[in-house]
């Protein structure tokens, strides 16, 4: 039987990993597919929280509704994100985090 | 009506005078003799309308909170009519000596303002009906002696006696203060003379029977108060202040460090003898330091040199006596000796009037005599004057006899003689013995004086050339030393209500111990000086004043200044450095230490952010609902 | 008309300017930007007097969105500072257009008008999921307006930043959503408090969705630890942008705050202590943390982001203070107030920045030398600007510093408050050290300053208003707590 | 509508108006001027009165209840006094310099007078910090020095003052929370007198209200140990600005102790700690400050140290706290400002004309500037607390009132204390006459040269010293603004 926990426990997961990605890569097209695999995390949490959160018997559906917002930001984001990638690749032919440190102090 | 004209009088003269002299020019000095004759003929006035009744009468009002009553109300009352006749006259006398004598000078107005001043607030100490208006006018008697001593301020000898003058007299009022304090707050707030003399009195709040009477209290707050007469009256240890103090004009050195102001702490003293008499150990100890005073201002003077500083230890010396007999005076009466008479004279007060014309008149004789020598004070470069100034040379003899003491014709015997036999009856041998030495001393360098400044030859062509001074100048000699002999005399002293002691028949110890110091100490300056071209005894310890100026001099250098200085250094480094630097070092060192996190380094920023959260929640789920918030 | 029809029209002239740019690239920014002001302002004026009360809402909208005193507070706010954004934006952009490709500045107009609406969304925001839209809005718009100037290394930077940051800051946020859920089983914010206020509900569940919720938060208003991208957004930013950041998306930050705290920290509820707590220490920090960085920076513009981290700071220790019964201001009411007097200071100052920009100047306290010489006005605008900033009395900024510190002291949090002691004293460094360079006389030869007529209205009005919020404070309370309802059933 | 409204407003407007182009010196001393006169006029009015006068008040916001409140009782009319005096003395003596003295002077002096006449908590300390910006910015930008050491010591100045008034305002918001009672708080002087009356606090913990508002108000008076801003800043300070600054507004942590702490906690300064604590911080003052003002090599140095140490003679009379004591301190918060500001007036001058202040490069000014000597004289002796001079009054009844409780034989920390600080008077007197022979005796020849300012440009200075005069020899002038007990 698979439980709330189950899901939760991979959520966790994918949540860690796609931090540990974010903080430790260096590219940033790659820091941006971990962001995206954290979004993932949380919608996957809010899609078995709903799941086991019965309501007249059945699952409670608000949750799931925020989950396709998320999917929809997580495009909008994307779309605006990867112009700006290109906009920093174009100028800096390099997509590393390292290449975006003059500002500091 | 009297009084405050005498007192208020010279208030405006000096105020007109010093803060437009100017513009007022010659007219200054008019003011200024003009109030001081004025003044005298009110204290006549206040002479004639005497009664024995003491008041005190409220003048003016000054600090009136509650139960403190601090005003400028008069006591008059037969001390202060006394003292204010001395006062007056003197002052009057001087003032007109002075015409002759700062003639040329360039700054007459402001001498003759500081001179009104001066009148003014020592007006105010003879006529303070309580002792916070006493030490108002004893502060600005302080200021007055300051301006006057520093008149010639462009000297730098000036300059620095004036302030040392002001600075000793301070640390006297530092101990005055205190005494007041503490007679303010043993006595419920009143500080009014005839309220402490009634609670020290029989059956007072604080007299020595009374159940609230503390010993060690009392000693203290007399001992307090004598300190302010130790400074104003140039006593040991705080006496170093006078002898320079006559860098000042000489009139200045008559009136003010002769006469009057310096007697001031006398006159104080005798005000509140009350307390003296309350505490035996401070009797003690203020006799002590007028006999010590006395015999070694005597020592001193026998081997100074300069005329006006010879007269400033005699000056030390006679206050010295007149300090020791109110000490010895407070002893006989806790010996059960009480004074006699309804209003009895006290032998300090007495000499303290005697002394007054005396010394006045050998301080103007001896500015005669430095006006005459242009401005040579040195008596080794005098000689022979004599001759040439015949009427200032009998008004100084005069004046040296009544100091000597020649018996029965001069006002200082009588005087003298009291003040022995209060020595005698305080039942300590030293004292009488010490003032009996002091007495001789006395005669001794006042004869050398003498001798050597008038007899023998000119030795210099200053005093060849010095012509007996002009009779503005004369007249106030003569005056005094018409004063100088008679003053002592039962009618005289009775009409100017001096505080003569209703004396029996003197002890005949005390009448041979006088007679003998008189006859001895003249004798020995005879002998040794007569004919003389230079001093033929020379002891450094008493030509150098005990050293005492030096020792002062290493004592300020040390506890003052090198203090001042290592005080200077700490505050700087540990107050300065603990309360503002280093707390602004820490908060830089964090600023800079915070600003090390902002690295721009996304990966750190991205490090930090997760961190955060996780710290965030370890310190929400796991921290913080332990803590039981 | 409802409001949410003007933020509707709002969000929809946004996008008509838009494609207008697009289909008609010769249309001049003048045209552009006055439309846009011109429509901002209509929808202000329209706004003013509009129905203030929920009911008046559509009924399809009424269960996401509310209308209370603190929704209609913030609304105008938004639009305030949407005008002021814009009309900033217009007078720099000639310097500006320098950055931009094919120098064009359309999104710089457009895009302001779609944040302004999803700003106020978010002040009426009753749920959730109508938090995270509206927000999401808000922050995608300023991924792009950061890094608009992009021939700039700076703002391409600052975008990059940003945009991964704030995408982190997302998923944390959604995250935290789904625990909340999973804890109490529902998205709308009365239904939140009424679950933590039932003892049943699991606590931990419940704490550790709040947690990382407030973090997700915490980095839209810059509190400490999430502080990080601040400086280097704000600096690399355009200056017009970075006024609307400084502001804009830091009010609507708080006011969702706000929102979520009321419910978090209903009364009886189960982590309110915690919750509280947690907002004590990362107050104290926030306040910290900006201030102390900030006194040795050399740009302006940067002192200015360290300043308004450490503003965040002092508004979230406002926000642990709950109600107390001496004080009429709710903690949120605290909130609305502090950032109503922040608006004009920090406007003012990034105005000020923005026209020495616009004359050729730079951002740093150097440019600032002399500035009392070569423009006696700009120097004393920015001087009370300043002033305020460093909460001096007689300036709006001081009060709202003051009922922060009297909340604390009220309820006793002693350390919090040392803390924003300690930052109030470093903050009148780094403020006095600018302005004592605007005054400095010394090697001073260059030519005076000069500006428009409108800027300097514009200016002179936001230092008005400062001084007359500082010494009559009365209309802006009135405002606060006329009706405000209890946004939480108790 | 008061007229201390009008008092406050108007070095305020008159600022404004010169920022907008009026003629400096014509406005500002037009403004003092007429400012002067209607302190009078109030002085006059309130003379023999008691209680709270004039008031008016203006609410600016409900709960916490802050109103724009005007009143003044004998302590604000004396110190509204002092404050108009120096204000148009040092505007007076301002020659030839640019508009932002007479702009700073205005709104230093303005700043102090909406201090002294308001009674809302607020306002009090809010125009306090008013007129401490325009202090800090004079400092650093004309003071007497290098650029660099100028503005060092101004930041020193301004961290201070700044700190101070943080825990000053700490300490009041302590008040308002513990005194507003019942379900408003409210900034009201009033208010919350009566409720400290009706409802007091605690021993222990008044003690602790009142430590915290010491250090507020003492750091602001540069009590000890927290005093190293004070002396280098009014060495350093322009002219008007040192007037202004030591003579009037340093007052304001005073008269905050007077008016708002002490009478709200009233056994506040007599718990033990707090009292022992406050006697050994003014005896750091005296005592150690005056030795380190005898170790002053300069005339500058020196009158800024002294003013620190005078302070703590004021502070000796609010640690007695007796009614006598107080009246004492009031008059002696006016009698310093007075002469502090004389002092450093002609200080200012003697800098302009001899460019240097160091004592061994000095001496016999006497006989070339006679008039400038007699002024400097009535400063000195002013600051030695000679009597006829105002100083002296105010010494001499904040040491009675320390004695008032005094049982003979047994001396309490407090009269001990009075003992200590009576040989700081000693002190006084040595380093003011060390300074006043190294400047104006000795031979001509010897020091740099100056002469008289001319009579127009002495005005201020005479009005100064002839205040100190006055009131010196009439100290129930200022007595009977203060029959009120305190």
């Amino acid at each position: 039987m698979i439980t709330l926990g189950h899901y939760l426990v991979v959520s966790g997961m994918l949540f860690s990993l796609g931090l540990a990605g974010v903080i430790a890569r260096r590219n940033i097209i790659i820091v941006y597919m971990c962001l995206e695999m954290m979004l993932s995390a949380a919608n996957l949490a809010l899609v078995g929280f709903s799941r086991f959160h019965l309501v007249n018997g059945l699952p409670d559906y608000t949750a799931q509704s925020l989950v396709f917002f998320t999917i929809t930001v997580a495009a909008a984001e994307v779309a605006v994100g990867l112009a700006i990638i290109v906009a920093l690749f174009r100028s800096k032919q390099s997509v590393d985090v390292e290449s975006v440190t003059k500002l500091q102090g | 009506m009297h009084a405050s004209i005498i007192l208020l009088l010279p208030f405006f003269s000096a105020l007109v005078i010093l803060l437009g002299h100017r513009q007022l020019k010659g007219a200054a000095v008019l003011i200024s003799v003009g109030s001081s004759i004025i003044s005298f003929i009110a204290c006549l006035a206040l002479l004639a309308a005497a009664d024995d009744k003491e008041n005190t009468k409220l003048l003016l009002p000054f600090l009136d909170i509650g139960y403190l009553h601090a005003n400028i109300d008069v006591l008059i009352d037969k001390q202060s009519r006394g003292m204010m006749f001395i006062v007056s006259f003197i002052g009057m006398l001087v003032h007109i000596f002075s015409l002759g004598y700062m003639k040329d000078d360039d700054a007459k107005p402001r001498f003759f303002g500081s001179l009104s001043l001066f009148m003014f607030s020592m007006t105010g100490i003879v006529l303070a009906g309580n002792l916070i208006m006493m030490f108002i006018f004893w502060e600005l008697v302080g200021l007055s002696s300051y301006l006057l001593i520093g008149h010639w301020y462009q000297k730098a000898s000036a300059a620095e006696a004036c302030k040392k003058a002001f600075l000793t007299n301070r640390i006297g009022d530092f101990g005055f203060m205190i005494g007041i304090l503490l007679l303010f707050g043993a006595n419920g707030g009143s500080v009014n003379i005839e309220d402490l003399t009634t609670a020290f009195g029989p059956g007072g709040t604080l007299g020595i029977h009374a159940p609230g009477h503390s010993a060690g209290f009392t000693t203290a707050a007399a001992l307090c108060i004598f300190l302010g007469a130790v400074g104003k009256s140039a006593q040991f240890p705080l006496h170093v202040w006078l002898p320079d103090a006559m860098e000042g004009p000489t009139p200045v050195s008559a009136l003010i460090h002769a006469a009057t102001m310096v007697a001031a702490g006398v006159y104080m003293l005798v005000r509140v003898r009350f307390l003296i008499e309350a505490s035996p150990l401070a009797a003690e100890i203020i006799a002590g330091i007028g006999a010590v005073t006395a015999l070694m201002a005597a020592l001193m003077a026998t081997q100074q040199n300069d005329i006006k500083r010879i007269l400033a230890y005699s000056t030390l010396s006679q206050l010295g006596y007149m300090v020791m007999a109110v000490g010895a005076v407070a002893m006989s009466v806790q010996h059960g000796h009480e004074l006699h008479g309804p209003n009895p004279g006290h032998p300090a007060m007495f000499h303290l009037y005697t002394h007054a014309f005396f010394k006045a008149m050998l301080f103007l004789g001896s500015g005669a005599i430095i006006y005459a020598c242009h401005h040579e004070q040195d008596i080794w470069k005098m000689g022979g004057l004599r001759k040439h100034m015949p009427v200032t040379f009998y008004t100084f003899l005069i004046g040296t006899l009544a100091l000597m003491g020649l018996p029965w014709i001069t006002s200082g015997f009588y005087s003298k003689e009291a003040i022995l036999g209060a020595a005698y009856d305080s039942g300590c041998s030293i004292l009488f013995h010490s003032a009996s030495l002091t007495a001789l001393l006395t005669s001794f360098y006042m004869m050398r004086l003498v001798i050597v400044a008038f007899f023998g030859k000119s030795r210099t062509d200053s005093a060849r050339h010095a012509k007996e001074v002009e009779v503005i100048m004369l007249l106030p000699l003569v005056i005094l030393a018409v004063f100088s002999v008679f003053s002592a005399w039962k009618t005289f002293a009775d009409t100017l209500q001096a505080y003569k002691p209703a004396h029996e028949e003197p002890h005949a110890t005390v009448l041979f111990a006088s007679i003998a110091a008189f006859l001895i100490g003249t004798g020995g300056a005879i002998y040794l000086y007569r004919g003389k071209d230079k001093d033929p005894i020379n002891i450094k310890l008493f030509a150098n004043k005990f050293y005492f100026d030096e020792i002062y001099a290493v004592i300020v250098r040390v506890c003052q200044d090198r203090l001042a200085w290592i005080v200077t250094a700490l505050e700087r480094v540990l107050v300065d450095g603990l309360v503002a630097r280093l707390p602004t070092a820490i908060v830089a060192r964090l600023g800079a230490a915070t600003r090390m996190l902002q690295g721009g380094h996304l990966q750190g920023y991205t490090f930090l952010l997760g961190g955060g959260v996780i710290a965030v929640i370890y310190l929400v789920v796991f921290v913080l609902p332990r803590l039981g918030h | 008309m409802s409001v949410f029809t003007i933020e509707a029209g709002l969000a929809l002239l946004g996008l008509a300017l838009l494609l207008l740019e697009a289909f008609k690239p010769d249309i001049s920014r003048r045209t552009l930007g006055l439309t846009a002001i011109a429509g901002t302002t209509l929808a202000l004026v329209l706004f003013i007097f509009a129905p203030h009360d929920t009911a008046s809402l559509p009924g399809f909208i009424q269960p996401w969105h509310q209308l209370d005193s603190l929704a209609i507070f913030y609304k105008g706010f938004a639009l305030v500072i949407t005008i002021l954004v814009l009309w900033l934006t217009l007078e720099c952009a000639p310097y500006l257009t320098r950055f931009t490709v094919d120098g064009k500045l359309a999104e710089m107009f457009s895009l302001p008008l779609i944040v302004c609406a999803g700003m106020m969304w978010m002040a009426s925001a009753r749920d959730l999921v109508t938090v995270f839209v509206s927000l999401e809005l808000v922050t995608v718009s300023f991924y792009v307006l950061v890094a608009f100037a992009r021939k700039s290394a700076f703002s391409l930077e600052a975008g990059v930043k940003y945009l991964i940051l704030g995408a982190l800051s997302t998923g944390v946020l959604v995250y935290g959503i789904a625990w909340i859920y999973g804890a109490t089983g529902t998205m709308s914010f009365d239904g939140i408090a009424k679950a933590l206020a039932n003892p049943a509900t699991s606590k931990t569940t419940a704490l550790f969705g709040a947690a990382v919720l407030l973090c997700g938060l915490g980095f839209k208003v810059a509190a400490a630890p999430f502080h990080m991208w601040v400086p280097d957004v704000y600096q690399g930013a355009p200056t017009p942008v970075t006024a609307f950041l400084s502001v804009g998306s830091k009010a609507a930050g708080f006011v969702v705050l706000t929102r979520a705290l009321d419910a978090f920290m209903v009364e009886g509820s189960i982590i309110g202590s915690e919750i509280q707590a947690l907002l004590l220490v990362i107050g104290s920090l926030t306040a910290l943390l900006g201030s102390l960085p900030a006194m040795f920076q050399a740009s302006v513009k940067r002192l200015l982001a360290y300043s308004s981290i450490s503003h965040a700071g002092y508004l979230l220790l406002a926000l642990a203070c709950r109600e107390s019964a001496r004080f009429d201001l709710s903690s949120g009411g605290v909130v609305a107030f502090y950032l109503a007097t922040y608006l004009p200071m920090t406007v003012l100052g990034f105005l000020g920045l923005g026209l020495m920009r616009a004359n050729g100047l730079g951002e740093d306290i150097k440019d600032f030398t002399g500035l009392a010489k070569r423009n006696p006005l700009l120097a004393l605008l920015m001087t009370i600007s300043f002033a305020s900033l460093a909460g001096l009395p007689l300036t709006a900024g001081f009060l709202g510093k003051l009922f922060v510190f009297l909340g604390l002291a009220d309820h006793g949090y002693w350390g919090a408050l040392s803390c924003a002691v300690i930052a109030a004293a470093a903050g009148f460094y780094y403020y006095f050290k600018t302005i004592l360079a605007m005054y400095t006389t010394e090697g001073t030869d260059v030519p005076a300053l000069t500006f428009s007529v409108p800027a300097k209205a514009v200016a002179g009005a936001l230092a008005l208003v400062i001084l007359i919020l500082g010494v009559y404070p009365k209309p802006l309370q009135k405002v606060l707590t006329s009706d405000r309802p209890a946004v939480v059933a108790k | 509508m008061s007229v201390l409204e009008l008092i406050i407003a108007l070095p305020l407007l008159a600022a404004l108006a010169i920022w907008l182009g009026a003629p400096a010196r014509a406005a500002s001393l037009a403004a003092t001027s007429i400012n002067l006169i209607l302190v009078l006029y109030t002085a006059v009015q309130y003379w023999g009165k008691t209680g709270l006068a004039f008031t008016y008040s203006r609410p600016i916001l409900e709960n916490p209840s802050l109103s724009f409140a005007v009143g003044a009782d004998g302590i604000s009319i004396i110190l509204a006094l002092l404050t108009t005096l120096v204000m148009l003395a040092a505007i007076w003596q301002i020659h030839d310099r640019p508009d932002i003295f007479y702009v700073s002077s205005l709104l230093i002096g303005g700043g102090a007078l909406g201090a002294f006449l308001t009674t809302d908590i607020f306002f009090i300390y809010a125009f306090h910090e008013l007129a401490l910006i325009p202090t800090f910015l004079m400092i650093a930008l004309h003071g007497r020095a290098e650029p660099a050491y100028r503005k060092a010591v101004a930041w020193k100045a301004t961290i201070y003052l700044g700190v101070g008034s943080l825990v000053l305002l700490a300490g009041l918001v302590w008040l308002v929370l513990e005194f507003s009672g019942g379900s408003k708080l409210t900034f009201d002087l009033e208010a919350l007198r009566s409720q400290a009356r009706l409802n007091p606090l605690p021993d222990a913990k008044q003690a602790q209200i009142f430590f915290v508002l010491l250090l507020g108000f003492g750091s602001l008076v540069s009590l000890f140990p927290f005093h190293s801003w004070a002396a280098p800043a009014y060495a350093t300070a322009p002219t008007p600005v040192a007037m202004l600054h030591s003579g009037v507004l340093k007052k304001f942590g005073l008269y905050g102790l007077i008016r708002i702490a002490l009478p709200l906690l009233p056994h506040g300064a007599h718990v033990e700690w707090v009292q022992n604590a406050l006697l050994l911080m003014l005896l750091g003052n005296i005592l150690i400050m005056g030795l380190v003002t005898i170790h002053a090599k300069r005339l500058d140095d020196t009158l800024a140290n002294s003013s620190v140490m005078h302070m703590g003679y004021i502070f000796l009379g609010i640690a007695a706290g007796t009614e006598i004591a107080l009246k004492g301190a009031v008059i002696l918060m006016f009698a310093h400002g007075i002469s502090i500001a004389l002092l450093f007036g002609l200080l200012g001058r003697m800098r302009n004309q001899l460019g240097t202040l160091e004592y061994n490069k000095l001496g016999g000014l006497a006989s070339h500037a006679p008039a400038f000597t007699v002024l400097f004289a009535f400063g000195t002796f002013a600051s030695i607390g000679l009597p006829g001079l105002t100083n002296f009054a105010g010494e001499v009844l904040i040491f009675l009132g320390n004695f008032t409780d005094f049982k003979a034989g047994v001396m309490t920390n407090l009269q001990w204390t009075v003992i200590l600080a009576l040989w700081g008077v000693v002190m006084s007197a040595v380093y003011m006459l060390r300074a006043y022979r190294s400047i104006f005796h000795g031979s001509p020849a010897t020091g740099l040269f100056m002469i008289d300012p001319a009579l127009s440009q002495r005005v201020p200075f005479i009005m100064l010293a002839a205040t100190l005069l006055v009131t010196g020899c009439c100290p129930w002038l200022l007595l009977n603004l203060m029959k009120s007990a305190l």
